[in-house]
């Protein structure tokens, strides 16, 4: 545990914090969930900062993917899923193509994304995907203008998909309700407001 | 006259056709032209976005992807689509499925709620690669079909990422410097050049375009600047996401940070659908956010 | 044979803790107990260290006490311990083949480390087992063959050129055979060695003219071997001496050619019109269609590439009366008696473009560490002076990336460490200083690994002298299509910030792997190799030169990447174990031979053909056919044995009653 | 199918050269396996007469593995082909006297397998449970 110092001062309290890693503040299943959802063994990473060097997030943020690999291991899950970082990956899998340990750094984040959704932790852009495509099916819908555009082209205005067939929908709103998404999101984005 | 095309059940994703519906023209009518017949996968659904859904909860988003491969299942017909982040939803979680005992049963678990099941009998195609593949069109077909060369257009190739990577899974080989999408473009008679970092990501992938629209940008920025700086004419890609963000993306470029492109982006089929003949009226070019305007003046 | 009945088996059991590697696992007291119960045991002992003295003592004395007809130890592997305890028997006054291990610790306690109850009925099974074999093992002698007193040394690199002048000041004569037309291997393409600097030529070249000189060495450069036969002491190596279209002075002589033959003068390559890339400067210089390597060759007689070759005869023209040059010449075999053999194959650079994201032969000025050697070499193709191979300037800023293709998981790289990268690195980065006034060496490491004699004084010594160290991995090289220049992409991970650094060149310390040839080599001998290709070593510490098959040695980096000292080092080990039994005159064979049951061999002759080595044959014998064996030239593979349809074949110490008798043991024996 | 007392008795066969000094490569990294094979060596699997493997069946055996050297790394040449054959024609005479062929198995594993020879060990163990107990073990004692 770190040490308690109680400074009055929250500025000086915050600026003179305890910033040790201590092994109780880790959590082992944390490297584990990773794993198992992200399907890639995170724990043989040996930081070498290929993820890094092949990342194109990497130098115009703080987001490190190698950090978060480093953090998996050592079990720092409040660290990692509390770090805005995280959702900074753009998913283009250069890491996981140069990985000289053949792991999926890209997984792992995913994994751990799946994780701080768990906790309610998630951008508000996801969630208002998930609205969307409960209500439609897609989550880019048609509108009127594209409607006009494609009877110019010769097509129909709705596409051979939900939008044109609402009868799947009712299919799709049971997948999301099996794993409640569209509760949570709900949930989430009101408590936001 | 179809009777001896390659039929497939053609998954449309969002994007395509909601915001760039030349595409899905395109896609059908440069398709038939090659000897490839697109059929409607009715009552398909978003993917889903690989970005979003993954990020949330990755069992959604294989249970999601599984309906719609099951969709062309029961048509008894491989899928073929047009977009690089459906490809990477419907490819490799029908790949995935066939592979993971315990992943397919989960999923089959919830697709029972719909009476549907996941039997793993077909195969998922991006349009690109069935263009590249000579058992199917390739390239030496492709040249035969254009009647309107786009000679003396330089272009720069965006592969994107979601079609190709992550490469130990997938069949593409060298993702470091490909040059197969480079033999499409030149097969249609203009000259794919060659620009620094060419395998960078557009920035909008992982759900970055909605929660820092900045950060995406500048990415795209980036990949721009490194385009131009050799001199093209277009861009070309095979996903309309990366579409989007190089289209759109200019504006939002010069919003956010005053910076002016002016580079014509268009997607693959729409280039072939101008190379094969086909007016800028039928593929709905004046959709772009970025006038073709320049790129048609060189080519017409 | 079987006529030698034991009369009644008195069977000693003796149980080793191995300290806590068997007991921590293994009830010892009741495997103890549960032995005396078991049929034919007439004592039942245990030890914390069989195999110490007191250990082999209480063996000895048990023998002698109890009148013991066989021993059983339970303890280690009998691929370790066999011989010892064979020993303990016959001090005891025992035959030493009436032993019999059962292994209880490499097979049981360390792989059922957290099933104590389990591990400890398996070792009563093992006990049982090796009881019921003990209790009909017979009297043995080995068999003593003489040996040719000559040796083989494969590979004229550094290692093998050691072991060969080792083999032959200890008087042995030694062939040396070396597949390319020199001897030097790939020492000779380098420029310095690390730490001490010295000159890698300088030091190779006396060592070269001491082979060549050398009385009991016979040199056979351009030569591979084709097939071998026999086994220690008398191996028959089938040698190809490949078409080399030059003869020496002694064939010239031999032929009657009067001073004639190759004195290296050159003129042939001088005229010659064929010009191809030199594989000795990694074909970043040419040579002739007649050629040498390079100045210094041991032997120097030039060689014609006859894929090359047009057959235009200038050559054959400029020699005059020389006639050393013959372009009918033809591939010979020959056939050489060695009784034992050290093998030295080396090693060649891993294809380093298959790791796409570096640009190696994409990128003009992205080179190989082995390139650079020849780069920097005042007798390479450039004199000495680095350039960058796209415009020929003096680069000013280099980058070096260690773990090339080593330390890789994903299946296209070598997962190991290929061990000397860093050294020569750092090497590298130390000569460019020194040759070029301003230049920065970067060198991007995960590790740097400077484990050697005075290896870590040497990086601190690089690292005073200027060299910049960035912890990260290199992601990917970009080029500047218009500069040529390299953006080379990785993470400082010190520092926690990506990197793009420009630079003029970069050198990639590219991973190793076995040579080309070694896996064609290693199956005539019979070696076997770990997963990654290496040879295997006959154990990892105790016996790091033998292999499995006896009388065949390794040295050098075919058996894992080692740099030049641990590679003269083995080589001089293997020597060592290389000439032993040749000083020994003569080595015993295990006794582990066929012998035909004449009265239950039928004559069918169906074993003949079983047998790879041709020690059977059809013989008349009091009026019937009955097989013999030719003990000399038997293995005691058995494989004769597995076929018998008459069971007429009684292979010693594995002998039918012998093997039914562990099987019945297990399956019908003890608790059921 | 199995009673709960049941244990596996599996024997395996190997040659010294290959399997067993993976088998000892295995203890030495510690890779831990069931219990329940029990190990003879032979210098080679030519060695090993179909005759062995039959007794070990009529025993009552619920399995066999015969485990040699990767093709092309017998330390005799040959002897592991000549194996391979006979364990060959061995199986179809196993399902002719209505013994589940899978219980007779033969393997290449090299000395350098340590762990190919735990999961070799884990699976030949796996299998015999699936089986069960051998029908012939009744008729053993």
């Amino acid at each position: 545990m770190a040490v308690k110092k109680d400074y009055k001062d929250q500025k000086l309290a915050e600026k003179l914090r305890d910033r040790k890693y201590y092994v109780p503040d880790s959590n082992p299943e944390f490297i584990k969930d990773v794993e198992k959802i992200g399907q890639t063994a995170a724990h043989m990473c040996y930081q070498c900062g290929t993820c890094t060097g092949s990342c194109p997030s990497a130098p115009r943020s703080s987001y490190r993917i190698r950090l978060f690999m480093r953090k998996a291991v050592l079990g720092l899950e409040e660290e990692a899923l509390t770090d805005p970082d995280l959702w900074l990956c753009t998913t283009c899998y250069s890491c996981t193509d140069r990985c000289p340990r053949n792991l999926a750094p890209t997984d792992a984040i995913m994994a751990m994304r799946n994780l701080a959704f768990k906790r309610d932790i998630i951008p508000r852009n996801f969630l208002q995907t998930v609205q969307l495509i409960y209500k439609s099916g897609h989550g880019v819908p048609n509108n009127d203008a594209n409607r006009a555009a494609r009877k110019k082209l010769g097509l129909e205005e709705e596409p051979e998909t939900t939008h044109k067939y609402p009868e799947y929908l009712p299919g799709i709103r049971r997948i999301l309700d099996h794993y409640r998404l569209k509760e949570n999101a709900d949930r989430i984005l009101a408590e936001g407001e | 006259m179809s009777g001896n095309n390659h039929q497939y059940a053609f998954f449309l994703g969002c994007i395509a056709p909601n915001r760039y519906p030349g595409i899905e023209a395109a896609a059908i009518q440069t398709s038939k032209n090659v000897g490839i017949d697109l059929l409607p996968l009715k009552g398909a659904s978003c993917c889903p976005a690989p970005g979003a859904f993954g990020s949330i909860d990755l069992n959604v988003w294989y249970a999601m992807a599984a309906r719609n491969v099951v969709l062309a299942e029961q048509m008894g017909m491989d899928i073929a689509l047009v977009c690089n982040g459906c490809y990477k939803s419907i490819w490799e979680v029908n790949h995935k499925l066939k592979h993971n005992d315990e992943l397919r049963d989960g999923v089959n678990e919830v697709l029972k709620e719909i009476d549907m099941e996941f039997k793993g009998t077909a195969d998922v195609w991006h349009l690109a690669e069935l263009y590249y593949d000579p058992k199917v069109v390739g390239v030496k077909k492709l040249a035969e079909s254009v009647k309107r060369p786009l000679t003396g257009a330089k272009v720069a190739v965006h592969y994107g990422c979601h079609l190709m990577k992550p490469s130990k899974e997938r069949h593409f080989g060298d993702t470091e410097n490909p040059m197969w999408m480079e033999e499409l473009v030149a097969a249609l008679g203009a000259e794919p050049v060659q620009y620094r970092n060419k395998m960078q990501c557009c920035g909008a992938g992982g759900g970055v375009r909605g929660f820092d629209i900045a950060h995406a940008l500048d990415i795209t920025n980036e990949k721009l600047i490194n385009m131009e700086e050799v001199g093209i004419d277009a861009v070309t890609e095979v996903c309309p996401f990366c579409q989007l963000q190089f289209d759109r993306g200019q504006i939002e470029i010069k919003e956010k940070f005053g910076v002016e492109h002016g580079v014509p982006v268009l997607h693959y089929n729409e280039l072939l659908g101008l190379a094969q003949g086909m007016s800028p009226d039928e593929l709905a070019l004046d959709l772009h956010a970025i006038s073709v305007e320049p790129f048609l003046k060189k080519i017409l | 044979m079987a006529e030698v009945k034991n009369k009644e088996a008195r069977i000693g059991v003796f149980l080793c803790h191995c300290g806590t590697n068997i007991a921590g696992t293994i009830d010892i007291e009741a495997v103890k107990e549960y032995a005396k119960t078991i049929p034919n045991v007439v004592v039942a002992d245990n030890y914390a260290y069989m195999c110490s003295t007191p250990g082999q003592n209480k063996i000895a004395d048990a023998i002698k006490e109890q009148n013991l007809t066989g021993v059983v130890v339970a303890a280690c592997t009998p691929r370790l311990h066999e011989p010892t305890f064979r020993n303990a028997t016959k001090a005891g006054g025992l035959n030493p083949f009436r032993f019999e291990m059962a292994n209880i610790r490499d097979q049981n306690s360390w792989v059922h480390m957290h099933q104590p109850e389990e591990a400890t009925s398996k070792a009563k099974d093992a006990v049982r087992i090796a009881v019921a074999k003990a209790s009909l093992l017979e009297d043995l002698v080995p068999k003593s063959v003489p040996v040719e007193k000559t040796a083989m040394v494969v590979g004229g690199g550094v290692g093998g050129m050691q072991a060969a002048l080792d083999l032959a000041n200890a008087g042995i004569k030694t062939y040396l055979v070396e597949k390319n037309p020199t001897i030097g291997g790939r020492m000779s393409q380098l420029d310095k060695t690390f730490p001490t600097l010295d000159c890698s030529q300088c030091i190779l070249t006396p060592k070269m003219v001491d082979v060549y000189r050398n009385e009991n060495i016979e040199l056979l450069t351009y030569t591979e071997v084709e097939a071998v036969e026999g086994y220690i002491g008398n191996f028959d190596v089938t040698l190809r001496k490949k078409a080399r279209g030059v003869i020496t002075p002694a064939e010239a002589e031999a032929r009657g050619i009067v001073g004639g033959g190759c004195t290296g003068c050159g003129d042939c390559a001088t005229v010659c019109p064929v010009i191809k890339p030199n594989p000795f400067e990694l074909g970043m210089a040419p040579r002739k269609a007649i050629y040498i390597y390079h100045p210094q060759v041991s032997p120097l007689i030039y060689t014609v590439d006859f894929d090359a070759c047009v057959k235009c005869g200038l050559c054959v023209e400029s020699c005059g009366e020389k006639k050393a040059v013959d372009l009918d010449m033809k591939d010979e075999l020959m056939t050489v008696k060695v009784g034992t053999v050290v093998l030295a194959l080396g090693y060649d650079i891993f294809p380093i473009e298959k790791k796409f994201e570096w640009g190696y032969k994409n990128y003009d000025n992205v080179i190989t560490s082995l390139e650079f050697e020849r780069l920097i070499c005042a007798s390479g193709p450039t004199g000495g002076h680095l350039v960058r191979p796209s415009d020929g300037a003096t680069p000013k800023r280099v980058a070096f990336v260690l773990c090339a293709g080593s330390r890789d998981n994903t299946g296209v790289g070598k997962p190991y460490c290929s061990r000397f990268c860093c050294m020569y690195s750092l090497k590298h980065a130390h000569q460019i200083i020194e040759k070029i006034p301003g230049v920065v060496p970067y060198i991007f490491y995960m590790d740097i690994r400077s484990f050697g004699k005075m290896y870590e004084e040497f990086y601190y010594r690089i690292q005073d002298e200027g060299a910049k160290f960035i912890r990260g991995r290199v992601a990917n090289i970009l080029e500047d299509p218009k500069t040529k220049n390299l953006h080379v992409n990785a993470e400082d991970t010190l520092l926690g910030r990506p990197v793009d650094m420009e630079v003029d060149l970069v050198v990639l310390a590219a991973a190793i792997q076995p040579a080309a040839e070694t896996e064609k080599t290693r199956r005539l001998f019979g070696v076997s190799c770990s997963q990654d290709g290496w040879l295997l070593e006959a154990h990892p510490k105790l016996n790091p030169c033998g292999t499995t098959t006896a009388g065949v040695y390794l040295a050098g980096v075919c058996q894992g990447p080692k740099d030049i000292p641990d590679t003269v080092a083995q080589a001089e080990g293997a020597a060592s174990a290389a000439s032993i039994p040749i000083h020994r005159g003569e080595v015993e064979l295990e006794p582990y031979f066929a012998q035909c049951m004449e009265d239950k061999c039928a004559g069918c002759g169906m074993c003949v053909p079983q047998c790879p080595y041709s020690a059977l044959a059809l013989v008349e014998k009091d009026g019937r056919t009955v097989m013999q064996v030719t003990e000399a030239k038997c293995k005691g593979c058995g494989t004769c044995g597995g076929f018998c349809p008459g069971g007429a074949i009684w292979m010693q110490h594995f002998a039918t009653p012998q093997i039914i008798a562990q099987i019945d043991a297990f399956l019908l024996g003890g608790e059921q | 199918m199995a009673d709960e007392n049941w244990n596996p008795k599996i024997i395996a066969i190997i040659c010294n050269w290959c399997s067993y000094a993976g088998a000892d490569l295995a203890g030495g990294a510690r890779i831990q396996y069931p219990p329940d094979i029990r190990a003879i060596r032979v210098m080679c699997t030519g060695r090993i007469d179909p005759l062995f493997i039959l007794k070990a069946f009529q025993d009552g055996a619920d399995g066999v593995l015969v485990s040699g050297c990767h093709f092309g790394d017998c330390h005799y040449l040959e002897g592991n082909f000549k194996a391979a054959k006979r364990m060959f024609l061995l199986k179809s005479v196993l399902k002719n006297i209505g013994l589940d062929d899978k219980r007779l198995r033969m393997t290449f594993v090299s000395a350098s397998e340590g762990a190919k020879w735990g999961s070799v060990m884990t699976d030949v163990v796996k299998t015999i449970n699936e089986l069960g107990p051998s029908p012939l073990k009744e008729f053993a004692k």
